[in-house]
């Protein structure tokens, strides 16, 4: 019997222990955190600020959130202005990040804004990638607990309409009304084109910016002759693309993702009737990825997506110093377009949490509300992918630069658009 | 104490086959749509007769590629009795190892200068690693699992189906890659004065040959013979001598085989490869060796075919006579819609025999 | 000492080498490294490393099962352990300097092993470079072999404290989310336990010492609580049994308050795979129909509650306009037209293929989940069922004072739809019905000749599955409040089916464990998204190898299965005895 | 004069095989009739297609003013036919109280609503049902009711056999067709089987038809015996009648036998 007694006394002593390394409490807190309807984010001495990410890293859409999230840890790293791996600091504080998935999903979304929420120290969070994971689900759940949500590709018009609009969401993402209608100017305007069909793959994304430039395209003058969808994961197009050559129209539109847009590439070059029909994607497959699945298939069609070139100080940039960090240190060429939004994303953040963070002694206590507002005043700042401009409704693209390039070669991305158009949203 | 008296009109109304009624009209519904829908297509006349054609090729060659994924399927299943879901992933592991031989060759210019050569060691490549994967599946996922009731293996099976597609993300990585092209494979081959791709020429031939070895393979040699006896009855197979293991491992090792070889197949037509490749087709495979009777391999190869002509043609065919937006995007409509239909009139698919009520 | 250089040894160790580089190459040990489970001791990824060679040498020291011609070999385990984890050692080590020669001489080995990164090199090295990583993990092989080895030196209760101890640690780094999130809802400081996601070095050894010491006293008392609990005369054993069903109703009121929104949230998720796990279970459990396609009756349950409540959807816009001024068109009065669409709709998809054998059942059950899948996704829907922009802003259920939407409000509503179809779960199965179901599951043409009507049995199974399952898309609705039609995807189907068949086929509790198993623990584990559906399929295989019965198997299932050997044996003899 | 089981001209042909070849076969109230032939001569196929597992192609077949041509074996069994199996069928993970319970099914109306609210009807339903499933086990004396909880699949062979025969008895049938129900049986069983059968005929009022291979069992309880060959009725009549009938020992001796005797 002894030896349990003994055991029992040392429980006794781990319990005591536990009850003992309880008892430690923080100092006071700054006036404007009273004042702020959300209070303030604490960050104690020698600790992180932490960012958190809601992007989609699962699933078949996984390399398009994998390649946003990169963007964001290459902004951290460059805040101590070189790309060292080592993260910047704002006031003595280096930033963090918790990284969580939205699944592209409704229920992915909220799950992962979710697991945000429940994490006090969470500063703001750079999400979603899809759409479906951002509408009426994270927007809100963020917005209702004050922290703010900034996307570096949700381009789905309803996340910014005034009725639909949370007061904590912005995007660094252009708004599909400006990318469909340019696109559209551009068939009509610079090819000459009169007739056009449409092909989406049911994802918010593809069907909203395919809707946008039916309706520009058919009130500029032109017709549309066939507007049909596929699968996404199936790969045998040719029935769709028979569909559309029954009637061959002078453009096809297919603004989807990767994975369908290599092959629907490829089999439309094979399709008898599309012969002389200039085929027409969006920043979905503005990527090496992209041009790597379609092949020389894919030499003469033309991309829409941001127009990096026309801001000369950073294009220098991005094609260099953040290109080459990027390859270093995720191995290989970016695999979707929304890396350099995400990194725009998070710069944005960077400054406006220097403009409004507090100080006091080691700690420093950033207000939630301010922090939204800055980034709502974010004028002027020159990003990688334009100027960012926010508009009281989340828009910071509301004046951006929408870019048509033309693929010569598969073996790298076009530098410049052969098209370019400054929209703004009214 | 002899029953109460029944009333007979209770008995009536069960005489009243409420099941046949609700199976008669939905077929008559399915058969409708069906007849209505395509008169009104050909009457629109948007399709020309050369459009129907190249649907029908289409069809032809997507099919040939689910009859020889199916055949695989079929033949697990006539073993063990069992959905082996993971069957997809055992296609796809072979396609996406192939593709780093390819691009080595790609590159090194071999490919195009023999090519033959280059697509004998790829379709090598690619057999030997499904036909690994796949004796693996079966020695470490469902040996074990022989004599549990049947819905254990099929969760296995998914199980495994999982492990597999994130094993492979985990190693080749997650984006979708082309493979390089092989000029010899580009451009088409006039066949009694119609133009057709060399691809899915390529496709349909090889599927018929492999079929027809499979067929003989199954109805002639001692292994075809001992895989159908295990088939019939394990033990009394055991007690002929047979060793049931190691013709399990031959079911398994063909059909990997097989899978590898329709892999590369595949990425002829479709030519890219990406670690979710497996899992579509897979499903519709299983259905084609439903749809042609499960267990048969004159059924799988039949049901593949006529799984893929119906997806190709079915949608515009059925739907765009009568105004349906997007008829394409209801093509897993039209197919398993098709599919219910003959299963309700051929319980046991076209060549499968439906179970016989035996007392 | 030649003994243990058996040729088994040395495959146990390889097949331990292979199974370490497996967890490399996939680039589990260099993403897991991002999460200490000691803070700044040792990284996830590590201690993988450590596992993987322990287990070789723990495994291969297993006292081996007598197989005929093969005398046993009889080494002390210790020296089994020390050749296994080293023969796993060199061939990880040899691996690792080969891929670090592949590097070196300039082949892009990355373009085709897409995770052999610098970081997954150094993780494997122990950052001591190429030669001097190849050699740590020989030395570790050995070592950790050989003590994995002479554990089974230990007596049972020693080795299985030990064992318990160092999983104790394990488990207690990996609840950090949810431990962490527990003392934040309570306001009690975690920096003593817990510092940036790992176990801080005090939090580890106070974790071993309650451990052992737990572990140690309950084995030490066990004997002792066995006599007690068999002296319990019967009512007081069922009065117990009644307190431990309160209390552990009670303990699940309580438990949202205790962890946290986003537990909660989790547990939300949890609740819905139970209630379709009930549902389902109705069907595959008690009639035994293979059923792959439930997915169909979720979206119905979602997509119906969307058009009929939400503002947005186009029957409540113009044909509903004066139930909508009423509040008609709100989720309580929605929600038993929305279960009798799914049963009218269960009736119609089931009525003509029951009859179907097992696998062709499946396939066509498959076929109409695709098939709804594709209708609510569609364009030619989409003006009534919103098609790829889904429907969105559902309200949450009224009253609004309540907001059911709130993780922890949620919680309750599906807690108590739960509680409903558990009700009706277990009602059904033992009456009459229930009778019926399971003398058709066992022998159908039996049961027909006494008298149950197949068909109609079937149909009511099929029937009711659909109405809880639809009962878990008004959930849903109710839950997320925007709809979209890449929730209700293959995968919705095979998850509520493992979750029914691990859990244990036709067992209520079976139903809840499996899904906490299945749905709860991936999130846990939301860092590491992308192993999630990894770990996922490997323990689907392999709780299905290790209990095909499923974790908590109902006992009449239990039975089935043995009743079915038995079977089989007697009537081996009841042919012999007719025949001789 | 109406017969309870009347069947005119009933064949049934599997492929090549005419199973059963324009037979005409009937049982009165009350009475024991025992059916013999030579494997394969089609006994089993007429209980299968007497009990509805499959429609005959031709012939009619009436039970107690009922027409069961079409209807299915759950019809035919609530009309009041119960069967037993040539290899015993029970539902082995269940026990042996429950066995007998789904035996009365037919004879019960409990539907979800009674199951889940276990209203007053529902409740004395079940209580009716177990009583009457005990009855009907209890008719075995004590082989069978001390042993209500265990499972079917342990009980000895015999005892299955009880059980099987117990099960239709709790369909509350009027007439009870056994499929070789001495099949595997010792002498001292068979002794106890026809005085069973008896019982079951003076007791209960059942009315009996059995295919039976043993000889003593046919003779120890038949009134009447008919006899099967390649689907075809070859004899009826008394026990003694058939057994000195020409065809039936052909049938069983085959011809060369029978010239060697004469």
């Amino acid at each position: 019997m002894r030896t349990s007694k003994l055991w029992r006394i040392t429980l006794l002593l781990a319990v005591l222990a536990l009850i003992a390394g309880a008892c430690t409490d923080s100092g006071g807190v700054p006036a404007e955190c009273e004042s702020d309807a959300f209070g303030c984010v604490e960050v104690g001495a020698g600790d992180p600020i932490e960012v958190g990410t809601l992007l989609v890293i699962t699933g078949p859409n996984a390399f398009l959130g994998q390649d946003s999230q990169n963007g964001v840890v290459l902004a951290a790293d460059y805040l101590d202005g070189t790309f060292d791996q080592v993260n910047g600091e704002i006031d003595g504080h280096v930033i963090s990040f918790n990284h969580q998935d939205d699944g592209c999903s409704a229920d992915g979304g909220q799950s992962g804004a979710q697991s945000l929420v429940s994490d006090t120290a969470i500063v703001a969070v750079i999400g979603t990638s899809c759409s479906s994971a951002a509408l009426g689900v994270a927007d809100k759940i963020l917005s209702d607990r004050g922290i703010a949500l900034i996307s570096p590709s949700n381009t789905g018009p309803a996340l910014t309409e005034p009725s639909q609009h949370q007061p904590f969401y912005l995007r660094t993402a252009h708004n599909d009304k400006l990318q469909g209608a340019a696109v559209a100017n551009f068939a009509y305007n610079e090819l000459g084109a009169r007739t056009a069909a449409t092909i989406h793959d049911g994802s918010p994304y593809a069907d909203g910016l395919q809707q946008v430039f039916a309706d520009r395209f058919v009130e500029l003058g032109g017709e549309i002759t066939v507007q049909d969808a596929i699968q996404v994961g199936d790969t045998d197009f040719t029935s769709v693309l028979t569909t559309v050559a029954a009637n061959p129209p002078d453009v096809l539109y297919y603004p989807i993702f990767v994975a369908e847009g290599g092959l629907i590439t490829q089999q439309a070059r094979q399709t008898a009737g599309l012969e002389n029909t200039t085929l027409i994607g969006s920043d979905g497959m503005l990527t090496q990825g992209f041009l790597d699945a379609a092949g020389e298939a894919s030499i003469g069609m033309y991309l829409s997506g941001p127009d990096l070139s026309a801001f000369s100080g950073d294009a220098a940039f991005y094609a260099g110093a953040f290109k080459t960090a990027y390859a270093a240190q995720f191995g290989g060429e970016p695999g979707a377009a929304f890396h350099a939004h995400s990194y725009d994303a998070a710069n944005m953040l960077f400054k406006a949490i220097e403009k409004v963070g507090i100080v006091d002694g080691d700690a420093l206590y950033i207000p939630r509300t301010a922090l939204k507002d800055a980034l709502f005043e974010t004028q002027g700042l020159v990003g990688i992918t334009g100027t960012l401009n926010c508009n009281a409704d989340g828009d910071c693209q509301s004046t951006a630069t929408i870019g048509v390039y033309q693929v010569e070669t598969p073996d790298s991305l076009p530098a410049a658009p052969v098209y370019s158009e400054v929209a703004t949203l009214e | 104490m002899t029953a109460p008296a029944t009333s007979s009109r209770r008995l009536r109304f069960e005489r009243l086959p409420l099941r046949r009624i609700i199976l008669i009209s939905l077929s008559i519904a399915i058969v409708y749509g069906v007849v209505a829908g395509s008169a009104a297509t050909l009457r629109m006349g948007t399709f020309t007769a050369a459009d129907w054609r190249s649907l029908v090729i289409n069809g032809i060659a997507r099919g040939s590629v689910y009859a020889l994924i199916a055949i695989g399927y079929t033949l697990v299943y006539g073993i063990l009795f069992m959905i082996n879901f993971a069957h997809g992933e055992v296609f796809m592991s072979g396609a996406y190892t192939a593709f780093f031989v390819a691009v080595a060759f790609g590159r090194s210019g071999y490919l195009n200068a023999h090519p033959l050569v280059s697509i004998g060691a790829i379709l090598i490549v690619s057999m030997v690693t499904s036909t690994l994967v796949a004796v693996i599946l079966e020695r470490v996922a469902y040996r074990p699992l022989r004599g549990a009731p049947r819905l254990v293996p099929l969760i296995t099976a998914i199980g495994a189906s999982f492990f597999l597609q994130y094993t492979f993300r985990g190693l080749y990585g997650a984006q979708a890659r082309a493979y390089p092209t092989i000029n010899v494979l580009q451009g088409t081959w006039t066949i009694f004065g119609v133009e057709i791709l060399r691809t899915q020429v390529i496709v349909v031939v090889a599927a018929i040959l492999l079929w027809i070895a499979l067929f003989t393979f199954v109805a002639k040699t001692r292994t075809g013979r001992s895989m159908r006896a295990v088939g019939e009855d394990r033990e009394i197979a055991a007690l002929m001598g047979i060793n049931v293991d190691r013709t399990i491992v031959a079911t398994f090792a063909i059909g990997g085989a097989l899978a590898g070889a329709a892999g590369i197949l595949y990425v002829f037509l479709f030519n890219q490869v990406i670690f979710t490749m497996g899992f579509f087709p897979g499903i519709k495979a299983f259905t084609a060796a439903v749809l042609g009777g499960i267990g048969s391999v004159t059924g799988a190869a039949m049901g593949g075919l006529l799984l893929g002509v119906l997806e190709a043609v079915g949608p515009n065919l059925f739907l765009t006579g009568v105004g349906v937006p997007s008829p394409n995007q209801l093509q897993p409509v039209v197919a398993f819609g098709i599919l219910v239909l003959v299963l309700i009139f051929l319980p046991g698919g076209f060549l499968g025999a439906p179970e016989e009520k035996r007392a | 000492m030649r003994a243990a250089l058996s040729r088994d040894n040395v495959r146990a160790g390889l097949i331990g080498g292979v199974t370490v580089l497996y967890l490399a190459l996939v680039g589990m040990i260099e993403r897991f490294q991002d999460r200490d489970v000691i803070t700044d001791v040792i990284g996830l990824g590590t201690l993988l490393i450590l596992i993987g060679l322990a287990g070789t040498g723990y495994m291969a020291s297993r006292p081996p099962k007598p197989r005929p011609g093969r005398k046993p070999v009889t080494a002390n385990p210790a020296l089994i352990g020390l050749v296994a984890g080293t023969t796993a050692g060199v061939l990880a080590g040899a691996v690792i300097l080969i891929l670090e020669l592949l590097i070196s001489a300039g082949v892009d080995v990355r373009s085709v092993l897409a995770s052999v990164t610098p970081g997954m090199l150094s993780t494997m090295e122990f950052g001591l470079g190429p030669v001097g990583g190849a050699l740590i993990l020989v030395g570790l092989g050995a070592a950790l072999g050989a003590g994995a080895g002479a554990l089974r030196l230990l007596s049972d209760q020693l080795r299985d404290t030990v064992t318990f101890t160092l999983t104790a640690v394990l488990l207690m780094s990996l609840m950090e989310p949810i431990l962490s999130a527990v003392l934040d809802g309570l306001s009690l400081p975690d920096r003593w336990l817990y510092e940036g996601g790992g176990l801080t070095v005090l939090g580890a050894v106070l974790t071993v010492v309650a451990a052992g010491a737990g572990r140690w006293f309950w084995k030490e008392r066990e004997p002792q609580r066995k006599e007690a609990v068999a002296l319990l005369p019967a009512d007081r054993r069922t009065l117990y049994r009644k307190l431990a069903v309160f209390a552990a109703v009670a303990f699940l009121v309580v438990l949202p308050w205790l962890v946290g929104s986003f537990i909660s949230d989790v547990l939300g998720t949890v609740g819905l795979y139970v209630l379709l796990g009930l549902g389902l279970n109705i069907v595959v459990g008690y009639a035994g129909l293979l059923d792959l396609g439930y997915v169909a009756f979720f979206a119905v349950g979602a997509y119906a509650t969307g058009v009929l409540t939400s503002p947005a959807s186009y029957l409540v816009r113009e044909e509903g306009q004066l139930f909508a001024e009423k509040g008609l068109t709100n989720f309580w009065v929605a929600l038993p037209f929305v279960v009798l669409i799914a049963v009218i709709i269960g009736i119609l998809i089931g009525a003509p293929v029951l009859r179907l054998r097992g696998d062709y059942l499946a396939i066509v059950t498959l076929g109409f989940g695709e098939i709804i899948r594709t209708l609510v996704l569609s364009d030619w829907l989409a003006p009534y069922l919103g098609g790829a922009q889904g429907l969105l802003n559902v309200p949450p259920p009224p009253p609004e004072a309540l907001d059911l939407r709130a993780p922890q409000n949620v919680y309750y509503l599906i807690l108590v739809f739960c509680g409903i179809a558990a009700f009706v779960a277990w009602r059904l199965s033992d009456s009459r019905i229930g009778r019926a179901w399971a003398a058709m599951r066992e022998d159908e043409s039996v049961a027909e000749a006494m008298g149950v009507s197949i068909i109609r049995y079937k149909l009511l199974a099929f029937a009711m599955g659909a109405g809880v399952g639809s009962l878990g898309g008004v959930f849903f609705a109710a839950k997320i409040g925007s709809i979209f039609p890449n929730s209700f995807g293959l995968l919705v189907s095979i998850n509520v089916l493992s979750v029914i068949i691990l859990g244990g086929l036709g067992s209520i509790p079976g139903v809840i464990v499996g899904s906490a198993v299945l749905v709860g623990l991936p999130e846990l584990l939301r860092e590491f998204a992308e192993f999630r559906l990894l770990i996922y399929g490997a323990i689907l295989v392999a709780i299905m190898i290790l209990r095909p019965e499923g974790l908590v198997p109902n006992k009449r299932r239990q039975r089935e299965l043995h009743a079915r050997d038995a079977e089989a044996e007697l009537s081996v003899i009841v042919t012999d005895e007719a025949t001789s | 004069m109406s017969h309870l089981l009347d069947l005119e001209g009933v064949s049934k042909r599997f492929g090549g095989v005419q199973a059963v070849d324009q037979v005409d076969f009937h049982a009165d109230q009350g009475e024991i009739v025992g059916v013999i032939g030579p494997n394969g001569a089609g006994k089993t196929t007429l209980f299968n297609v007497v009990t509805g597992f499959y429609g005959p192609d031709s012939g009619k077949i009436r039970f107690d003013g009922n027409n069961l041509v079409g209807l299915k074996p759950n019809q035919i069994t609530k009309v009041g036919i119960a069967r037993t199996f040539q290899a015993v069928r029970l539902f082995g993970a269940m026990t042996v109280l429950e066995n007998a319970m789904v035996g009365q099914h037919p004879r019960t109306r409990a539907g979800v609503f009674g199951a889940l609210f276990h209203t007053s009807s529902t409740r004395s339903e079940e209580e009716r049902v177990q009583a009457k499933a005990g009855a009907a086990l209890d008719f075995f004396g004590d082989r069978l009711s001390p042993r209500l909880n265990s499972l079917a699949s342990e009980l000895a062979y015999a005892d299955r056999r009880r059980l099987e025969i117990a099960r239709a008895m709790a369909t509350e049938p009027k007439l009870l067709l056994l499929d070789e129900p001495a099949a595997g049986m010792n002498p001292a069983e068979k002794d106890g089987l026809i005085e069973l059968i008896g019982r079951l005929r003076d007791e209960k009022g059942y009315s009996i038809v059995l295919i039976e291979h043993d000889m003593p069992v046919i003779s120890g309880v038949s009134d009447r015996v008919v006899a099967l060959d390649y689907g075809k009725k070859i004899a009826e009549g008394t026990y003694e009648e058939v057994a000195a009938n020409q065809q039936v020992i052909e049938a069983y001796l085959g011809k060369s036998a029978t010239q060697g005797q004469t």
